[in-house]
């Protein structure tokens, strides 16, 4: 979850977001429009908040809310509009602060601090009980159990006062809908538990249902829009652009998550670098978009010239140039100094535990569902490979993947329009494909489409394990480089 | 104290609060926009200030002026032209790294004061830091004091005057940029507040004023630390052709301007390896700064 | 420096000094008392100045800073109760110490004011730094490099009681095993 | 005016603060804290006697050096002490210390 601010400002309206990939692939990016995370509260003077918000959020946004912006106006805006929002809060807050609580009916009450829980930045203000008695200065809830502190003693056998940090499910790296509950001893994770909020509901296939959650995993909307005509009759175009679709998708959501890992790092080349890649990605998949199907993808979207088919080559040219630099880029000693060695998942723990995806593939195991296509195997499809299974290991393999993803698009979209024939069969009950964090099942239940993402539940207890004894911010680093989610996703 | 000139220094430290700013935008390839900036600014000051939920709201107050009161006693230090410096005094490098000093308890009072796990634990990590780069900092004052024979910033200046210490001691300037660049917290070592990690971190809590003169002090430090690196590398106002102060200000500008560039070239680094970077390698080369040092003085500068 | 100037600064300097140096044991807050500490030494710098000794003033501020701050940290960390929340008592022999206290002080302060001290005004012109310089590099060479030995030593006998093992816990290269914590027979 | 029965007055006042506090505390690192303040008084007397009788004698300031060196060594082994005692026995109570005491 992400609070988006003015790039550099001091005082500005922030925005709150889900994960960057959500952004990007509704084909806004919040930063090109200079709109950076908020990283100090103190600055921010409004907030937009997309609506609906999923009801388990709904207690933390009111915590949240109460907290950050006590005197900041407080708007709510249908997704489709928040790219336009933005705008028009920037020049409400240039305007004073007078024109403040418009769409007052969706704000959430200001006054209940204690029912919050905890909201993010610390979790030490929601549990209201701690500051009644005086007797609490936030690092350490519990006096009582000081004297007899029986915890994993940190590397140099000094326990020092624990300190229990809740993060997310708004408000901090994490991303919407994702707890992590940390433990510290002193500077070091002691333990740390993940829990993932949110439930993924049925896709519904056609239109006219309830508008989309702001915070679904979009994502994998065109993964989701190909699984769904699986089952449908053959259309020889439409296969090649709808792998041309789910690949660029896949290379937005790596970047996206490069992204914020960069922002978390506070390394503002990388983070450039990123968003160099990501627009003409955006570029592509809109004017891809126009080409029928699965219009969910274009929320938001940039408009595009009609009869612009092409653009999407060039678009991908572009990318892949600029993929190129950026794998030079992470390839350094910079981006290995704050990754290498930390948060390692050896091969043996990854099989055991059942990972799946590119966190699977960065410690040498697991396949990739994509190498069963016949359709990726003509495109002269190689699943990616990593080794060392560290946090260094994983960014590589997504970049790496992004870079294959870009080439796989442009072959596709060539195949697609030089007429190959493409596939039209798979009548089988799930249909199984590589999502950008691990493989997904999906299967039509009527006209709608549920969907199995086997592995989630594994790479949130894998990730609280890797980060324990490891110091704070080697610990963050460490949680993100897993691509982790707020939703639980099952049938 | 006879160049004594308060006035001047305040002045200066409020100009540093634009002329860092203008950098800031230029480094990170944005237009300007100084209308946009002043409206923040008084937004920022309109609100009203935090009462942090902790033990010690005392401490949580005090720490943003003793961090402007570090910066400024920091800036006066810092010889402009030859006429123009606040406080010149013999003994003037020490006071500079003594100011220095004095944001570290700064950070720990705000750490301590907000009262929440994470601001505690920026100022853990603040004090571990800079206890780290406390003695490559005065290693490194005294190495380029000693061809000089003084600590009087002046002096070191016209020292200077047939080669700039950035040529005679590169080793010294290549612990001392890392070194400054901790203290005025700009990242890659903004592990205090550290953006994405502690969300703000000791200053998370700050609103309003208390806000404004963080932000002020980080920028005077700027101004004083990439000053005084002008003056002690690189000859300060020695160089001809042009006048003195314009020297100066070219200098110092480059050197706020590396310091920034730097920031967004690198990632934060991580505790444990900033700490032992510094242990490891900073200190005992440090020493090794100061021996040859030694040698230079002895053979080139009596 | 006049001798109002000096007066100005010292006067104060001189109240805020011992102020502070008795709030460090009045107050319930580890925090607050090492800050204290660390205001009372670095004021006492502050009258250091107003003595004329410039060097031997910013020096003592310098090391106070870091001195104390560490101190401070430490309370925080090792103390049941840094906020002074509990009114935990740290206090034993009250009555006792401050007996000896005020005794102590008065039979100083007896001897300060008592003895025939010579009569010479407060020194016009500190000590060149260089002086001080030539001094250490030269006459007080020896007790300098005692010095310097024993600090190395007090160094070494200091990191090798607090040394545990690394506090971060990362792994040695090559070492595929150690992400998290390092393995018990270093920590026992 | 300030002479020097003034300096070595406002010097034994901090040093009975500073007995104070190793006397009457319980905890490892306040008596450490009072310890710093004696130092601090005995610095303060040397300077006086330093400025008062030899304003130009460098060896004084020598004496000062040595005495803040020996206080940042006092902090130092005291923490670390601190830091061995806490590790073995959780406490950084002195009063709990008797082991030595027979």
């Amino acid at each position: 979850m992400v609070l988006a601010s003015a790039a550099r400002s001091t005082a500005s309206p922030a925005l709150i977001v889900p994960d960057e990939q959500s952004w990007l692939v509704w084909g806004f990016d919040p930063a090109s429009d200079g709109l950076e995370p908020v990283l100090d509260w103190g600055a921010v003077r409004g907030v937009l908040v997309p609506d609906p918000m999923p009801a388990v959020l709904g207690a933390p946004l009111a915590a949240c809310l109460s907290e950050l912006a006590p005197t900041a106006p407080v708007m709510h805006r249908p997704v489709s509009e928040l790219a336009r929002s933005v705008a028009a809060a920037e020049e409400d807050v240039g305007h004073g602060n007078d024109r403040a609580h418009d769409h007052a009916n969706h704000r959430h009450g200001h006054g209940d601090h204690g029912g919050g829980g905890d909201h993010g930045d610390g979790g030490d203000h929601g549990d209201g009980g701690d500051h009644g008695d005086g007797g609490d200065h936030g690092d350490g809830g519990d006096h009582e159990d000081m004297m007899a502190i029986t915890g994993e003693p940190s590397g140099d056998g000094l326990v020092m006062e624990s300190i229990d940090v809740s993060l997310g499910p708004l408000m901090s790296p994490m991303v919407a809908g994702l707890v992590a509950e940390v433990t510290l001893d002193g500077d070091v994770v002691a333990q740390c538990t993940l829990r993932a909020l949110l439930r993924q509901p049925a896709v519904r296939l056609k239109p006219g249902g309830p508008p989309p959650d702001p915070l679904e995993p979009r994502a994998w909307a065109a993964v989701l829009a190909s699984a769904a005509a699986a089952g449908e009759p053959p259309d020889t175009a439409g296969v090649w652009l709808r792998m041309v679709r789910v690949e660029i998708e896949r290379a937005t959501s790596h970047l996206a998550w490069l992204r914020s890992l960069a922002r978390l790092l506070g390394w503002g080349e990388l983070v450039k670098a990123t968003r160099v890649a990501v627009a003409p990605l955006l570029a592509a998949q809109a004017s891809l978009a126009r080409q029928g199907g699965a219009d969910r993808v274009s929320v938001g979207a940039v408009a595009i010239e009609p009869g612009d088919e092409l653009a999407a080559v060039r678009e991908l040219e572009l990318a892949s140039e600029a993929l190129a630099r950026l794998q030079r880029l992470c390839a350094g000693r910079r981006l290995a100094s704050r990754t290498a060695g930390r948060g390692v998942v050896g091969a043996a723990e990854a099989r055991a535990a059942g990972l799946t995806g590119p966190v699977a593939r960065a410690s040498g195991v697991g396949g990739d569902a994509r190498s069963e296509d016949p359709l990726y195997r003509e495109l002269g499809f190689e699943p990616v490979s990593g080794q060392g299974g560290d946090a260094l290991a994983r960014t590589l393999l997504r970049v790496a993947e992004s870079v294959a993803a870009v080439e796989l698009a442009r072959g596709s979209l060539a195949h697609a329009y030089s007429g190959r024939p493409g596939r039209g069969d798979a009548q089988a009950e799930w249909v199984t494909l590589e999502g950008p964090r691990g493989p997904l099942r999906a299967r039509r239940v009527g006209d709608c489409l549920r969907v199995d993402a086997p592995g989630r539940e594994a790479v949130l207890r894998v990730a609280s394990r890797a980060a324990v004894g490891l110091e704070w911010g080697s610990a963050l680093v460490v949680l993100a480089s897993f691509d982790l989610s707020g939703w639980q996703v099952g049938p | 104290m006879s160049y004594f000139t308060p006035l001047a220094v305040v002045g200066l430290a409020l100009a540093a609060a634009p002329g860092v700013w203008l950098l800031e935008q230029l480094v990170a390839g944005q237009r300007p926009a100084p209308g946009r900036a002043l409206r923040d600014l008084r937004i920022m000051l309109g609100s009203p200030l935090q009462r942090p939920e902790s033990c010690d709201s005392a401490l949580f107050h005090l720490a943003p002026s003793l961090l402007v009161l570090a910066s400024v006693v920091a800036l006066a230090t810092v010889p402009w032209a030859p006429g123009f410096r606040g406080i010149d005094l013999q003994a003037g490098a020490l006071l500079f790294v003594a100011a220095l000093a004095y944001v570290t308890p700064a950070m720990v009072m705000a750490g301590w004061g907000a009262g929440r796990p994470l601001a505690v634990l920026g100022g853990f990590r603040w004090v571990a830091l800079m206890l780290a780069y406390a003695m490559p900092l005065a290693m490194v004052i005294t190495s380029v004091a000693a061809p000089a024979g003084s600590l009087r910033p002046t002096d070191i200046v016209r020292v200077q005057h047939a080669v700039p210490m950035a040529v005679a001691q590169p080793l010294a300037l290549a612990l001392w940029l890392p070194a400054v660049t901790a203290v005025c917290f700009l990242p890659p070592f903004d592990l205090p507040q550290a953006g994405g990690e502690l969300f703000g971190g000791v200053f998370a809590e700050y609103r309003g004023l208390d806000l404004a003169l963080v932000a002020l002090a980080q920028r005077v430090l700027l101004l004083a630390v990439s000053g005084m690196t002008a003056a002690l590398f690189l000859a300060g106002w020695e160089w001809p052709l042009l006048p003195p102060a314009v020297w100066m200000g070219l200098k110092t500008a480059a050197v706020a301007w590396l310091l920034l560039w730097a920031g967004r070239r690198f990632p934060r680094v991580a505790v444990d390896r900033a700490l032992s970077l510094a242990w490891r390698v900073a200190n005992p080369l440090s020493m090794l700064a100061i021996v040859y040092a030694g040698l230079l003085t002895l053979l080139f500068y009596r | 420096m006049s001798d109002l100037a000096t007066a100005i600064v010292f006067w104060p300097a001189v109240g805020l000094m011992l102020a502070a140096a008795v709030f460090v044991f009045i107050t319930s807050s580890m925090a607050r008392a090492g800050l204290l500490l660390l205001a009372s030494l670095a004021i006492e710098g502050l009258v250091f100045l107003a003595l004329g000794s410039r060097f031997l003033g910013f020096l003592q501020l310098l090391m106070m800073s870091g001195e104390m701050v560490i101190m401070v940290f430490f309370m925080v960390m090792f103390m049941p109760d840094p906020g002074g929340l509990m009114g935990m008592d740290m206090t034993h022999d009250k009555r006792r110490s401050a007996t000896v206290a005020v005794a102590v002080t008065a039979a100083l302060g007896l001897v300060a004011v008592l003895t025939d001290w010579p009569a010479r005004v407060v020194g016009r012109g500190a000590p060149d730094v260089r002086a001080i310089g030539f001094e250490v590099m030269g006459r007080s060479m020896i007790s300098f490099l005692f010095a310097g030995m024993t600090i190395l030593l007090a160094m070494v006998g200091g990191v090798l009681l607090a040394k545990h093992g690394g506090r971060f816990g990362l792994p040695a290269a090559g070492d595929e095993q150690s992400g998290e914590h390092s393995p018990p027979e270093e920590r026992s | 005016m300030i002479s020097l029965p003034v300096v070595l007055a406002v010097a034994a006042l901090l040093f009975g603060v500073g007995v104070y506090g190793v006397l009457g505390q319980t905890n490892t690192i306040m008596i450490i804290m009072g310890v710093e303040l004696m130092l601090g008084a005995a610095m303060l007397n040397v300077v006086g006697f330093l400025r008062y009788s030899h304003p130009h004698a460098t060896s004084g300031d020598f004496f000062v050096l040595v005495l803040m060196t020996l206080m940042a060594l006092e902090g130092a082994v005291g923490f670390a002490l601190v830091v061995s005692v806490f590790r073995s026995r959780r406490t950084s109570e002195a009063d709990d210390l008797t082991e030595l005491s027979g």
